[in-house]
């Protein structure tokens, strides 16, 4: 059996192996390369960035726990960075799996920054009927949410004094792990004149880029990538949690994984080329035996 | 009563379509209203109708026993669980006696640990199971067999080394091999001149399909039956 | 870590491996998570009905505001349910048709404002720099984007070093800056969408010259396609490093060596 | 024939929007197009209603004795609305003669400017009302110039904001429940939030001593804070929010303010009345060097104006000063009543369908002068002409879809291109019955009710047919049971029509199991075992597409996928040998099955695409014909 044969006929279980050592060696071991940021997720950060402190950022949490690693640490560091910044988020989710994720990511975060619901930021929890939700808030957002996630009834709260509709929001932000984002440019930020923001699974990112290139979205964050980018961007510019050096932030979940990302992907080229370079050895050899016979 | 059945669904479309189509173009506080007050009942509608969902699902299993369908054992426990996690949330019992700091579905009750330890593990392991699949379909199936999978496979491996801090890595290295600005170049350019592309194509029908629901020539939202 | 934390993590371990075990076959492990996972879902689903529709949706504004007004959709989605009841099943039709038929009024204006608008006025941009750079600039492109066409749709090697020779100039030319003030992407962004714009055009027979640019649309396309396909890939391995991570992180380090 | 129309349709709407691109160079301009942030979007966003009326004051003061007092009540603020659209005709364009000159010129030499050829004409702003004013400068303006313009006071004018009796009534009774219920919660909360700041500031003190005092403080703040001040607050808003419902909008229907605000309005109005003539707007405080010109709005005096150097600003609201006793009746004592403060400046919007007078104020220094500027009556607005194109471009593309569905019922011949996907299919079929092995079929994993099942349905078909013709096997493992019980029938006619009824077996399209996964592992085994000779994977796939087609491929079978599923494309077109892409994969439908819906909706869609193809193309051609010919783009702006 030459390496020709081999190769086109290697066994399942071996790809396999190869793919989990990728993946655990990097875990294990970490080699630390270093992630460069791209303009795409700089889009999303430096305009979070430049609110001023006590705006208005509607974070929506479009997903479910499927694209769990991708879009809930890019969550954690939206949230951290808008606390960080005394900017007040809303979060909503518009997918039913979504609110148990919601309230992990939003009460972790409020516990270490120690805020509080209803003054400094509103979970306003989850309800059905997507684009009539954002229309229905381009109305009135204490209408269409009229309690939060816990049962609270938004009118009373603080937060929505100065916040009454959607044209409110200083920033829009969708974590999207479906077609939220068409959803909420389409009927929210794009009539409002809201600026709008979006980060996405990878799945979804390469379809994303006209509205980028049209301007319609400020920044792009695709997948693990862009969610590792928003990390490091953030862990460089506010290394310690609310300037205390006695409480350095902690490396995020997705720049932990980049490294893995990068092995498997390397091997994945490497097997699309050496296969295909393979096939076409077998075939040439093929047709030169026809040719003999 | 056949026009009730029949006719009556596509005439209720129409009003509602062209009067929601409509108002869009009038600038008057009542019009916005209307808005206000069709969402607001699309979004009630809409939760009846994810009950639909839940409600045939669990008629599927429930049948499924009762006509002992091959693997209706496993129908037991769909229907186990769905009622061991249903009551955890909607309960209003202290789970202290288990250990539970929380009830219903604030805090750490019982519904949050279900979801956190069993929802989300299995519904996260489901699709990542697909890397596996990938990394041997690039072995066994992903092949240059014409012109056009050639370009595809080769955009997809400049993506794939160029959108990794290891592209980052070779591009320093090996100065003329630097995948990641051809990612991003063609990220931001032929990539978005296509989808845009298709997307134009894809909103067009998209409006086709609208005006065709509105004009009652598209029923399949009907279902089917008299 | 507390008991409860501690018998989480193994019960999660544990789905995750029965999970993964569909990678050897389908197998009765995997169909018990699989169900297991259903019947988990769908009480889960149950609860955020109640809770964030059922509550404040229908309770509260009918208990405290005294809305009545809700009732009406209320009924209208009871019909919704009555699609499981054969013989009333043509009440739900109402209210499908209600809903969907608005949201498609609802739709129309606002796509066509939001997006389709947009992205053809962006399309449309006008060129940067004077007229003459960009009539030079069209020329070369097209001339380029024509000769390959010519030469994908089989016009013989002729056809290939003549677009090869024209990717040269095109070089030549950004090298000694005749195009100084072009945006060379938006002219190519410009040929792509319509290139792209051919394809999906179905009434034109796609011979000669159409055939042509339907084929370099189909390049975009494929270069499109071929950068979701890495970033698909990307997707797949990255819910794989999550599930790794929780295994290393969660189940051996903090459960088993309580690190 | 089939393409004439086509062509005819497309340069019909070619000339359409080139007559309508015209009509925007004209002055009445029935356009549509300008930036959304434009519309009534406040230049400097710099003050708000609740600035201190103080200041303003105070220049008047500075500007000493003027001929007429201006701007008495000129609330200091910068705004300046840009209308919406100009209505058809111009109401009222007075070209105003010049009044005497101001007084002396103690500056050396400066003399004030003055407006010239004015025109004041009805604005329809969005949801609400507006006047514009046109004018040139006679005389140079300087950075230190001011103007205002105000509106004339009139009886007619106040009755505009006047409660009616029935108005009068509800209000006053909501007022009164509201006293009622309030009499209970405001003592509490307001005693509560006066020993807060007390308590504040012992418990600052006493945690800074680190007095064993704190702990009992502490539990005394949150008391005071959390249990009397936030819940009474919280009971207060509610009340609050009753009121609002209950009394929301006035039973008119041709006011927009809700009635609490009506109210206040008028006691404003009223008292600014009695103060002076002339009452303040939104144009007031503004430096002549910040406003803009017609120019700067293409969407009121199209791209093209005639004086486009004409100054323009618009003026939609009334500003009006917190007379300091507004108590007369309700609001006697507000605070204590109600919890109600009254705001210092209001914003009165225009009523749509009054006549309003205007004058200009000029400012610099201490100089002052008046000059009228006529008047014109606003008006409602039925229509937001800013959506224009929006409003044409939907009915133009939806009467395109309809008679493109109509034609193709009496006309199902129409023309579509040929798939070459479609040819693959025969090939495939005949490479199968060579080597004597099944054909594997699948629909994909949605619902009946879904476009790309349908097509997929359709698709098999035509398939079925083949192969009835070739004399070989086809499979069809179903996900639905509903595709299952249609994909038998849609079969059974293929076979009949190629006359081989004998031939077909329906135990070969069969039921597999709706789990998606189950689903896949099974027909992944069928084609494991029976190996086809081609599998085709027609309709909407999840990520299961990659399992299915690397299987396939493993098995050697030719593969034909048809998706438009974009997620899944790029497993098929790297796995397939031939991949219907998107839209590829209804117009293969459209194309076999002829069905008059499918087809005319295709071919709407086509001459859709056709007009987006001409726009780029002509924008190319005039931008390299002339640099700055750009109205194509104007004509789809979103505005």
């Amino acid at each position: 059996m030459d390496f020709v044969s081999f190769v086109l006929n290697l066994d399942r279980r071996v790809i396999y192996t190869i793919v989990a050592l990728c993946v655990v060696v990097p875990l294990v071991k970490p080699l630390s390369l270093p992630i460069d940021t791209t303009p795409e997720v700089e889009g999303i950060y430096d305009v979070i960035e430049q609110l001023p402190a006590g705006s208005h950022v509607l974070v929506a949490g479009d997903f479910d726990p499927a694209s769990k690693p991708e879009l809930f640490p890019m969550l954690e560091a939206v949230l951290a960075h808008c606390f960080e910044k005394d900017i007040h988020p809303h979060l909503l989710t518009l997918w039913p799996a979504g609110p148990g994720l919601m309230q992990r990511a939003i009460e972790n975060q409020a516990a270490i920054y120690n805020k509080q619901s209803g003054t400094d930021y509103c979970f306003l929890g989850f309800r059905y009927g997507s684009a009539a939700v954002v229309l229905g808030m381009t109305g009135s957002v204490t209408e269409t949410f009229t309690t939060d996630f816990y049962g609270t009834p938004t009118a009373t709260m603080p937060i929505y004094e100065d916040v009454h509709r959607v044209a409110d929001f200083d920033y829009i932000i969708d974590l999207a792990a479906g077609a939220t984002v068409e959803i909420w440019i389409a009927y929210g930020a794009e009539p409002q004149g809201v600026p709008m923001g979006a980060s996405c699974t990878a799945v979804s990112a390469a379809g994303y880029y006209p509205y980028l290139q049209a301007g319609q979205i400020t920044g792009l964050a695709g997948g693990m990538l862009g969610t590792a980018e928003y990390e490091v961007l953030l862990s460089r510019n506010y290394p310690d949690i609310q300037g205390d050096k006695s409480r350095p932030r902690p490396t995020g979940e997705a720049t932990k994984g980049m490294d893995a990302q990068s092995a498997v992907h390397v091997f994945i080229v490497l097997s699309i080329i050496v296969a295909n370079v393979c096939f076409y050895l077998s075939v040439r050899r093929e047709r030169e035996e026809r040719r003999k016979a | 009563m056949l026009f009730f059945k029949r006719q009556w669904p596509v005439i209720v479309a129409f009003v509602v379509g062209i009067v929601m189509w409509a108002r869009y173009y009038i600038p008057t506080d009542e019009s916005q209203t209307l808005q206000d007050e069709f969402t607001r009942w699309a979004r009630i509608l809409v939760g009846f109708a994810a009950i639909l969902g839940i409600l045939s699902l669990l008629h599927h299993h429930v049948s499924k026993i009762r006509l002992k369908k091959p693997g209706f054992g496993f129908s037991y426990i769909t229907l186990a669980a769905f009622i061991v996690m249903g009551l955890a949330g909607l309960l209003p019992i202290s789970w202290r006696w288990l250990g539970f700091a929380g009830m219903q579905i604030h805090g750490e009750g019982p519904w949050n640990w279900m979801f956190n330890n069993m929802f989300v593990p299995m519904q996260a392991t489901m699709f990542s199971v697909l890397a596996f699949f990938i990394a041997s379909a690039a072995f066994r199936a992903f092949r240059a067999r014409s012109m056009e999978a050639t370009s595809l496979l080769l955009a997809a491996c400049i993506m794939m080394i160029g959108r990794v801090p290891i592209g980052k890595w070779i591009a320093d290295s090996v100065t003329f091999f630097n995948t990641p600005e051809a990612a991003s170049w063609l990220l931001n350019i032929p990539n978005a001149a296509a989808q845009r592309g298709i997307l134009l194509g894809v909103l067009l029908s998209q409006i086709a399909i609208a005006v065709r629901i509105i004009f009652g020539i598209e029923r399949t939202y009907m279902g089917g039956g008299d | 870590m507390t008991p409860g934390e501690l018998i989480g993590i193994w019960i999660a371990a544990g789905l995750t491996l029965m999970m993964f075990s569909f990678i050897y076959r389908d197998n009765v492990f995997f169909k018990f998570g699989e169900h297991l996972y259903l019947g988990v879902s769908v009480g889960y689903y149950i609860n955020i009905q109640y809770w964030q529709v059922i509550v404040p949706d229908l309770y509260r504004p009918v208990t405290i505001d005294h809305n009545y007004w809700v009732i009406i959709p209320a009924i209208l989605g009871i019909f919704i349910l009555l699609r499981l009841v054969p013989s009333l099943a043509w009440l739900s039709r109402m209210s499908f048709a209600l809903y969907i038929g608005g949201f498609a009024g609802l739709a129309i204006p606002n796509v066509i404002h939001s997006i389709f608008l947009r992205q053809l006025s962006e399309t449309l941009r006008p060129f940067a720099g004077g007229w003459g750079e960009a009539l030079l600039t069209m020329v070369l492109f097209i001339l380029f984007f024509a000769l390959l066409a010519y030469a994908v749709s089989g016009g013989g090697w002729i056809a290939a070093v003549g677009t090869l020779v024209m990717f040269g100039v095109i070089c030549l030319g950004i090298w000694l800056n005749w195009m100084v003030a072009i945006d060379i992407n938006q002219v190519i962004i410009l040929l792509g969408v319509f290139t792209v714009l051919i394809f999906f055009f179905f009434s034109l027979e796609h011979k000669r010259l159409v055939g042509g640019i339907s084929r370099v649309g189909l390049f975009f396309i494929m270069v499109s396609f071929g950068a979701s396909f890495g970033y698909t890939v990307m997707a797949r391995i990255s819910l794989l490093i999550g599930r790794f991570q929780f295994l290393i992180d969660d189940w051996i380090k903090r459960a088993m060596l309580g690190q | 024939m089939r393409r004439s129309w086509l062509v005819l349709l497309a340069i019909l709407m070619l000339l359409g929007a080139f007559s309508l691109s015209l009509a925007q160079t004209t002055d009445e301009p029935p356009d549509t197009d300008a930036p959304d942030q434009e519309v009534g979007a406040p230049v400097e966003p710099g003050d708000e209603e609740g600035q201190e009326p103080a200041l303003p004051a105070e220049d008047v003061e500075e500007a000493g004795e003027g001929e007429e007092e201006p701007a008495m009540e000129a609330p200091g603020d910068e705004e300046i609305s840009a209308g919406d659209e100009l209505a058809g005709e111009e109401v009222a364009a007075e070209e105003t003669e010049l009044e005497e000159p101001g007084l002396g010129t103690p500056g050396g030499g400066l003399v004030l400017p003055r407006p010239n050829q004015v025109e004041v004409f009805d604005v329809p702003n969005d949801g609400g009302a507006g006047l514009g004013v046109l004018w040139y400068w006679d005389g140079a303006t300087s950075a230190q110039t001011r103007i205002y313009i105000e509106v004339k006071s009139s009886p007619e004018l106040l009755d505009e904001y006047r409660l009616t009796d029935d108005e009068w009534n509800r209000l006053s009774r909501e007022l009164d429940a509201l006293e009622a219920d309030l009499r209970d919660i405001l003592p509490v909360r307001n005693a509560a939030r006066a020993e807060t700041v007390e308590l504040d500031i012992a418990l600052r003190k006493a945690i800074a001593d680190e007095s064993p005092e704190a702990a009992r403080l502490r539990r005394e703040y949150w008391q005071k804070q959390i249990v009397e001040n936030e819940r009474m607050q919280t009971r207060r808003d509610k009340l609050w929010d009753r009121l609002q419902r209950r009394t929301g909008r006035s039973s008119a229907g041709d006011d927009r303010l809700p009635l609490l605000e009506k109210y206040q309005a008028f006691r404003y109005l009223e008292a600014a009345f009695a103060q002076g003539e002339w009452i303040s707007t939104n144009i007031a405080n503004v430096n002549p060097e910040m406003i803009e010109t017609k120019a700067d709005y293409p969407d009121l005096f199209g791209l093209d104006p005639e004086e486009a150097d004409k100054l323009y600003a618009a003026v939609n609201s009334l500003r009006a000063v917190n007379p300091a006793a507004i108590g007369e009746e309700l609001f006697v004592n507000a605070e204590a009543r109600y919890d109600y403060q009254a705001p210092n400046t209001v914003s009165i919007p225009l009523t749509p369908g009054v006549h309003y007078d205007l004058r200009m104020v000029v400012m610099e220094g201490e100089l002052i002068q008046t000059h009228d500027l006529g008047g014109a009556a606003t008006r409602t607005n039925y229509l937001d002409r800013s959506k224009l194109n929006n409003l044409i471009f939907a009915a133009v593309f939806a009467a395109l879809i309809l008679s493109a569905i109509a034609i193709a019922r009496r006309n199902p011949k129409m023309f579509i291109r040929r798939i070459s996907g479609l040819e693959a299919v025969d090939e495939a079929i005949g490479r199968a019955t060579e080597m004597g092995k099944p054909v594997l079929y699948l629909c994909g994993l949605d619902p009946l009710s879904t476009l790309p099942t349908i097509a997929a349905v359709n698709i098999l078909g035509r398939v079925a047919r083949r192969i009835a013709d070739y004399d070989s096997d086809l499979l069809v493992p179903c996900r639905d049971p509903v595709v299952l019980t249609v994909a038998q029938e849609v079969v059974k006619e293929g076979y009949i029509d190629a006359g081989r009824p004998d031939a077909y077996r329906e135990d070969n399209i069969f039921f597999v199991t709706d789990d998606q996964f189950s689903y896949t592992a099974a027909t992944c085994g069928i084609m494991m075992r029976e190996k086809p000779a081609a599998n085709f994977f027609m309709g909407y796939y999840y990520a299961e597409s990659l399992l299915l087609a690397e299987t396939g491929a493993s098995t050697g079978a030719i593969q034909i996928a048809g998706t438009d599923a974009l997620h899944q494309l790029p497993f098929f077109i790297t796995t397939c040998d031939y991949t219907l892409i998107g839209e590829e994969l209804y117009a293969a439908s459209a194309y076999l099955s002829r069905e008059p819906m499918l087809l005319g909706s295709l071919k709407g869609q086509d001459i859709g695409k056709a007009m987006v193809m001409l726009l780029i193309i002509l924008q190319t051609l005039f931008f390299i014909i002339s640099a700055n010919w750009n109205w194509l783009r104007m004509l789809v702006e979103p505005l």
